[in-house]
């Protein structure tokens, strides 16, 4: 199984600083959730992903003003394309994760495996 | 093929191993020192000639550009540095994060820094007790200030009140000396009963052009202060009217001046439940004027009594020592005017919610607050949104700052904090004369330009322009805050974001598939 | 019930202040503890010293003066051991009571009856705790009618 | 600029003017006793719901990284000052520093916590470069002989025979960001801390809150259902020498509430206040929603019972005066108080206190943040860098 997480440099890569991650899980680090383009989601299910996180600052508290909330219309705008390719869209989730909360991190990211894991049973 | 050394950090419990199979140099284990990991690092580096590096360990983010500083100051080129971080990997992890790590590494090219010099000098709008403080601390430090003011004389609407106030400094003496001190300074210069028109230019070189009772003027400055102060309206949904019987607080200290000698006088606070600390100091200044002027019988309705803080507590427990008495009303009054009285009926907690109704000579309500310089924001595309990273005095863009009333209910001591605050970031941005910028970070490649301004649009640093020479877009790297929102926008993907480049994203997103 | 500008004396408060005991009572700001603690209130919800304060404040002189509320205090100094304000509102009650009898709310003879209850009281409670007192290693729960019964010999 | 600065404490008061300070060029010795620099504010649980609550606390990991990668600050943890002295506008500043574990070795790797079977070696936040010895737990500090963490160490950082080293820097300028305390709510001894177990204090359910995700507070699967928060616990109280409201209560209690309830919607809350302060950018907004959700009830309760539920007597002015109300969760909203260290600081660099206890700066000695009065971690964070200015503007006056 393979996660893969794109984490805002400014709030959710720190939490992952301070958390075990599982093996499955690989880290984008990006400046700002802002960064994140459709293509990038897309690519990550084709790279062989089996779910792709999008983890960014509180929507109003980004550095970039909107770049959390773009994020999260890419997000949302890349599950209409997964629903229509035969993709389950729960695969693609979009979670705020402030650069203090470690365990958030921990958590979203746990909820992922095992919702993946009930998916292939 | 270029030249990449990895650096193994003490304890980061990588083998070398995880290495195999990338180009790599040298692998040497790092002291965990920061000093000497930075002397390791660049000798490493300038002995085996690398073209770039990546760091494993397992705290070495925190001491990141601390090592990109030293490679600047060394001659190399910070950029190539990757930091790899292996806190919570397991083994597995670990190979993958050196992996992408590599391929990351493999993508970056350098970028170059460059010097531009600065217009040391502020621009201040607003000349109330913020903007004052602003310019008194920048010419303290030593650099020029311009103060735009739209009335007629500075000091704002704190300069029009008179004493009272339960602070070590006494705002109005404070006020008339501060500006006695900048007008006889032959480095600043006030435009009174003047009004900017248009802001252009960058952080570092600020062009304002201001409407003068003379005409227009230009002036230019490397950083701009936003000290737009407040406006007061009036509660309409309360149904008050205002009239002879009936006013609001800020007009208390005109009225406070006379010898009224109202025999009974009420305070209607915290009307639509969000009433400020402002409007309490105010209430409790005029309470304990009304007091001890003319010795009227003094209420004050509110909901809640906001007394954040030792300096409005000493003053609630001052007038509560008075006899000033204090009501908390949970539904709104009922207010009936009649000739000579007002009567207010209400529903006092503290009785059981026995009904109290009582005839006033004269009712203070507290008006609602507001910002002012709503439309200069706009179209100078500066906010400051309730958003902690820009707390205190930061703004959207580089080198504007806002203070005072404009961007937070404040009183005093606030504003004075703003405007020192502000000062502070100014001299560290303009102080030394020129300003350091990565000049490469975020390119336009002009030939895939089309013009379709998305960039402009949507940059939230006011960063993206049009260059109509190359007739494309540019992001001005001085005002460029690198959070790639271009890059990803950008319909002709003529936006190139050095070192988070869409050949880096997806080569990392493909290296870990199976 | 309701109170109206018209009944109220403004200068009660001052008076209050004034009298011996009761010079804190301005800076009451409300928050309730010293009802909260008394045992007076547990028994008889209507009296409540936060709100005998108001009334004071307001002034609403002739129902707190004249108000049996203002006898059912038993001096027990919870509320002015409970009050963040340092309120002493046993003492203020003490004044209130004072000024009662002065301004013929109430015969002075009944605020002696009050302090011969208060004696009483005492003695019976005294009395009380030594029949009890002399039982108090069994593991029995204590009975203060069957206490009473026995002290006053029925 | 080449002039050098002294910052005592490295709470976000301090962080923000050691930062400041460095910006103008300034050397900074960031100079803080704990073994990891961050204070309370480190300790404190993120509290948006579905939107930022703007509380600050995601601030202090940013700015213990700039801290951290800013080449003019210095920054010495398990640090005190010893000794002071004054000559000719200059400070002599003594300091002195428990060297038994190593910042500089330590590399945190974690095998000195596994060697410990006492649990006295700590990360005191997540964000600490090394770990710390906690004195109270560590069998050394007891008199007994033990070496095992420092056997356990790779990198020799954990040595008990290491001598803590002192030495003297010459600063231009001080500033004292010292801190406070929270008030002890065993104090209010009718309120049941420290006898009832579900009598927790703010700062308790912050750093719960903080430590897992839910709100199982105790860590064995129970969940408090129906909550009271007093407000005022230590604040506006004559008796406890804090007449004045400590500004930070309302705010993290009512933002704590709309944690619990967003974490776990069935959660009930009510409030017990005086006056709730509102102050400050966004917060009416937090309170207009706190207004929807949960119960406020003008009146402090005097006394809880331990019973179970807890029981609370208080005067609910609900149209009946005395009443009680019963909780399975109390949350005591303690306020600021002067740390007790300020005597001691106060006497060292000759500064005043006032009449409550907290300092007051004076020429060339600075006073930032908590220890000069209650602040919130923005605040804090905004006087610091006021401070800083204030003082830079003091140096360049003095030289031009």
């Amino acid at each position: 199984m393979r996660i893969v997480v794109f984490c805002c440099e400014n709030s959710a890569y720190q939490a992952a600083r301070q958390s075990r991650l599982p093996a499955e899980v690989d880290l984008i680090r990006l400046p700002c959730g802002g960064r994140v383009e459709v293509l990038h989601l897309l690519r990550a299910f084709e790279g062989g992903a089996d779910g792709v996180l999008v983890l960014t600052c509180q929507e109003d508290n980004c550095q970039s003003l909107h770049g959390s909330a773009r994020a999260r219309h890419r997000v949302e705008y890349a599950k209409e394309i997964l629903k229509e390719i035969g993709i389950d869209p729960e695969r693609l989730q979009w979670h705020p994760v402030t650069s203090n909360m470690g365990p958030r991190f921990q958590k979203i990211v746990a909820d992922m495996v095992e919702g993946l894991k009930l998916a292939s049973a | 093929m270029a030249r990449w050394g990895a650096f193994i950090c003490d304890g980061a419990g990588v083998d070398e191993s995880s290495l195999a199979g990338a180009e790599v140099v040298v692998t040497t284990t790092l002291p965990p020192q920061a000093g000497d990991l930075a002397c390791k690092l660049i000798g490493t580096w300038t002995r085996y000639n690398l073209d770039g590096g990546i760091l494993i360990g397992a705290v070495p983010e925190l001491v990141e550009e601390l090592l990109k500083e030293s490679l600047r100051q060394a001659g190399l080129d910070p950029f190539r540095l990757v930091v790899v971080d292996l806190r919570g990997r397991d083994k597995e992890g670990k190979d993958r994060e050196i992996k992408a790590a590599l391929t990351r590494a493999r993508h970056l090219e350098p970028t170059h820094w460059a010097k531009a010099k600065v217009e040391q000098r502020a621009l201040i709008i607003g000349g109330g007790a913020a903007g004052l403080q602003a310019a008194l601390s920048l010419r303290q430090l030593g650099l020029p200030v311009l103060i735009v003011e739209k009335e007629e004389s500075l000091g704002g609407r704190l300069g029009k009140l008179d004493g009272l106030y339960p602070y070590d400094v006494d705002p109005q003496g404070w006020i008339k000396s501060t500006i006695a001190t900048l007008q006889e300074d032959p480095e600043v210069e006030i435009l009174t009963a003047s009004k900017p028109l248009a802001l252009a230019g960058q952080v570092g070189d600020f062009i304002l052009e201001v409407q003068t009772p003379t005409g227009a003027v230009t002036r230019r400055g490397g950083a701009v202060v936003l000290a737009l102060g407040s406006k007061v309206r009036w509660p309409q949904e309360s149904g008050l009217e205002p009239g002879p019987r009936v006013v609001g607080l800020s007009r208390l200290d005109e009225l406070t001046r006379f010898r009224l000698r109202h025999k009974k006088v009420a305070f209607l606070l915290d009307l639509d439940e969000l009433g400020s600390r402002v409007g309490t100091l105010s209430a409790l200044r005029g309470a304990l004027r009304i007091k001890d002027n003319w010795g009227s019988e003094v209420h004050v309705l509110c909901r809640h009594l906001k007394v954040d803080g030792k300096p409005l507590e000493s003053m609630y427990r001052k007038a509560r020592d008075m006899g000033v008495l204090f009501f908390k009303y949970e539904e709104f009054p009922q207010v009936t005017e009649s000739g000579e009285e007002v009567t207010l009926q209400f529903k006092d907690p503290d009785l059981e919610y026995m009904v109290v109704e009582e005839a006033y000579d004269l009712l203070i309500v507290e008006e609602e607050i507001l910002p002012a310089g709503e439309e200069l924001m706009e179209a100078w595309s500066v906010s400051q949104p309730a958003n902690v990273r820009l707390y205190p005095v930061a703004t959207n863009r580089k080198g504007i700052y806002m203070v005072g009333c404009c961007r937070d209910e404040m009183d005093f001591p606030g504003a004075i904090q703003d405007g020192t605050v502000a000062a502070g970031e100014i001299y560290a941005l303009l102080g030394e004369g020129d300003l350091l910028y990565e000049e490469d970070r975020v390119k336009v490649r002009s030939e895939k330009c089309v013009f379709c301004l998305t960039c402009v649009r949507i940059c939230p640093h006011g960063a993206a322009e049009i260059d109509l020479v190359q007739e494309a877009a540019f992001i001005n790297p001085a005002a460029c805050q690198a959070c790639g929102m271009c890059a990803a926008d950008c319909p002709a993907q003529a936006i190139v974001y050095k070192g988070f480049d869409n050949e880096g994203i997806m080569a990392q997103l493909e290296m870990g598939g199976r | 019930m309701s109170v109206t500008a018209t009944r109220l004396d403004p200068k009660f408060k001052y008076e209050v202040a004034a009298h011996p005991g009761g010079e804190e009572i301005k800076v009451c700001f409300a928050c309730g503890v010293c009802t909260a603690g008394c045992p007076v209130s547990e028994i008889d919800p209507a009296y409540n010293p936060r709100k005998i304060i108001r009334m004071v404040l307001l002034g609403m002189r002739e129902e707190v003066l004249k108000s049996d509320l203002l006898w059912l205090c038993i001096n027990c100094y919870t509320c002015t051991a409970h009050c963040p304000q340092n309120v002493k509102f046993t003492n203020v009650i003490g004044a209130l009571r004072d000024m009662a009898v002065k301004e013929g709310y109430v015969h002075p003879r009944f605020s002696g009856d009050v302090d011969e209850i208060d004696r009483f009281m005492l003695k019976l409670r005294r009395d009380m705790v030594a029949a009890a007192a002399k039982e108090k290693d069994a593991p029995a729960k204590a009975d203060p009618q069957g206490l009473l019964d026995q002290v006053t010999g029925k | 600029m080449k002039a050098s600065a002294l910052v005592i404490g490295g709470g976000p008061a301090g962080i923000g003017a050691a930062l400041e300070l460095a910006a103008a060029g300034i050397k900074v010795y960031l100079v803080e006793k704990e073994g990891a620099v961050g204070g309370w504010g480190a300790r404190y649980v993120c509290k948006a719901t579905d939107k930022c609550r703007q509380c600050s606390a995601c601030l202090i990991p940013e700015k213990i990284q700039e801290v951290y990668q800013e080449p003019l600050v210095e920054i010495l943890t398990n640090t005190q000052v010893v000794g002071f002295a004054e000559e000719a506008g200059r400070f002599q500043v003594r300091l002195q520093r428990e060297q038994t574990l190593d910042p500089a070795l330590c590399n945190a790797c974690g095998k000195c916590l596994e060697a410990c079977p006492r649990g006295a070696v700590e990360r005191l936040n997540p964000w600490a470069v090394a770990y710390s010895i906690d004195k109270e737990k560590c069998a050394v500090y007891a008199g007994e002989n033990c070496d095992l963490c420092a056997r356990a160490c790779p990198t020799g950082a954990i040595n008990f025979q290491r001598p803590s080293a002192s030495w003297d820097v010459s600063v231009d300028l001080v500033v004292a960001a010292t801190g406070h305390q929270p008030f002890d709510a065993r104090r209010k001894y009718r309120l049941g801390y420290g006898r009832f177990p579900r009598v927790i204090t703010g700062l308790e359910l912050e750093e719960a809150l903080n430590r897992i995700e839910g709100i199982d507070i105790f860590g064995d699967g129970w969940k408090p259902m129906n909550v009271a928060f007093i407000q005022c616990v230590g604040s506006r109280d004559v008796q406890e020498g804090a007449e004045y409201c400590s500004r930070v209560c309302c705010k993290y209690a009512l933002r704590l509430a709309g944690l619990m309830r967003h974490r776990e919607p069935q959660t009930q809350v009510t409030f017990y206040y005086m006056d709730i302060q509102t102050g400050g950018k966004g917060f009416s907004e937090v309170y207009q929603d706190c207004r929807e959700h949960f119960a406020f009830v003008r009146g402090i309760p005097a006394k809880i019972d331990g019973s179970d539920p807890l029981k609370l007597h208080l005067d609910g002015v609900s149209g009946q005066s005395f009443t009680t109300r019963e909780h399975d969760l109390v949350v005591l909203s303690v306020g600021i108080t002067p740390s007790p260290d300020n005597e001691e600081i106060a006497r060292l660099l000759t500064l005043n206190r006032d009449e409550h206890g907290f300092l007051k700066g004076r020429e060339g000695v600075y006073v930032a943040g908590t220890a000069g009065g209650p602040r919130d971690i923005s605040e804090s964070l905004a006087h610091g860098m006021e401070t800083a200015a204030k003082a830079i503007t003091k140096l360049e006056g003095r030289e031009g």
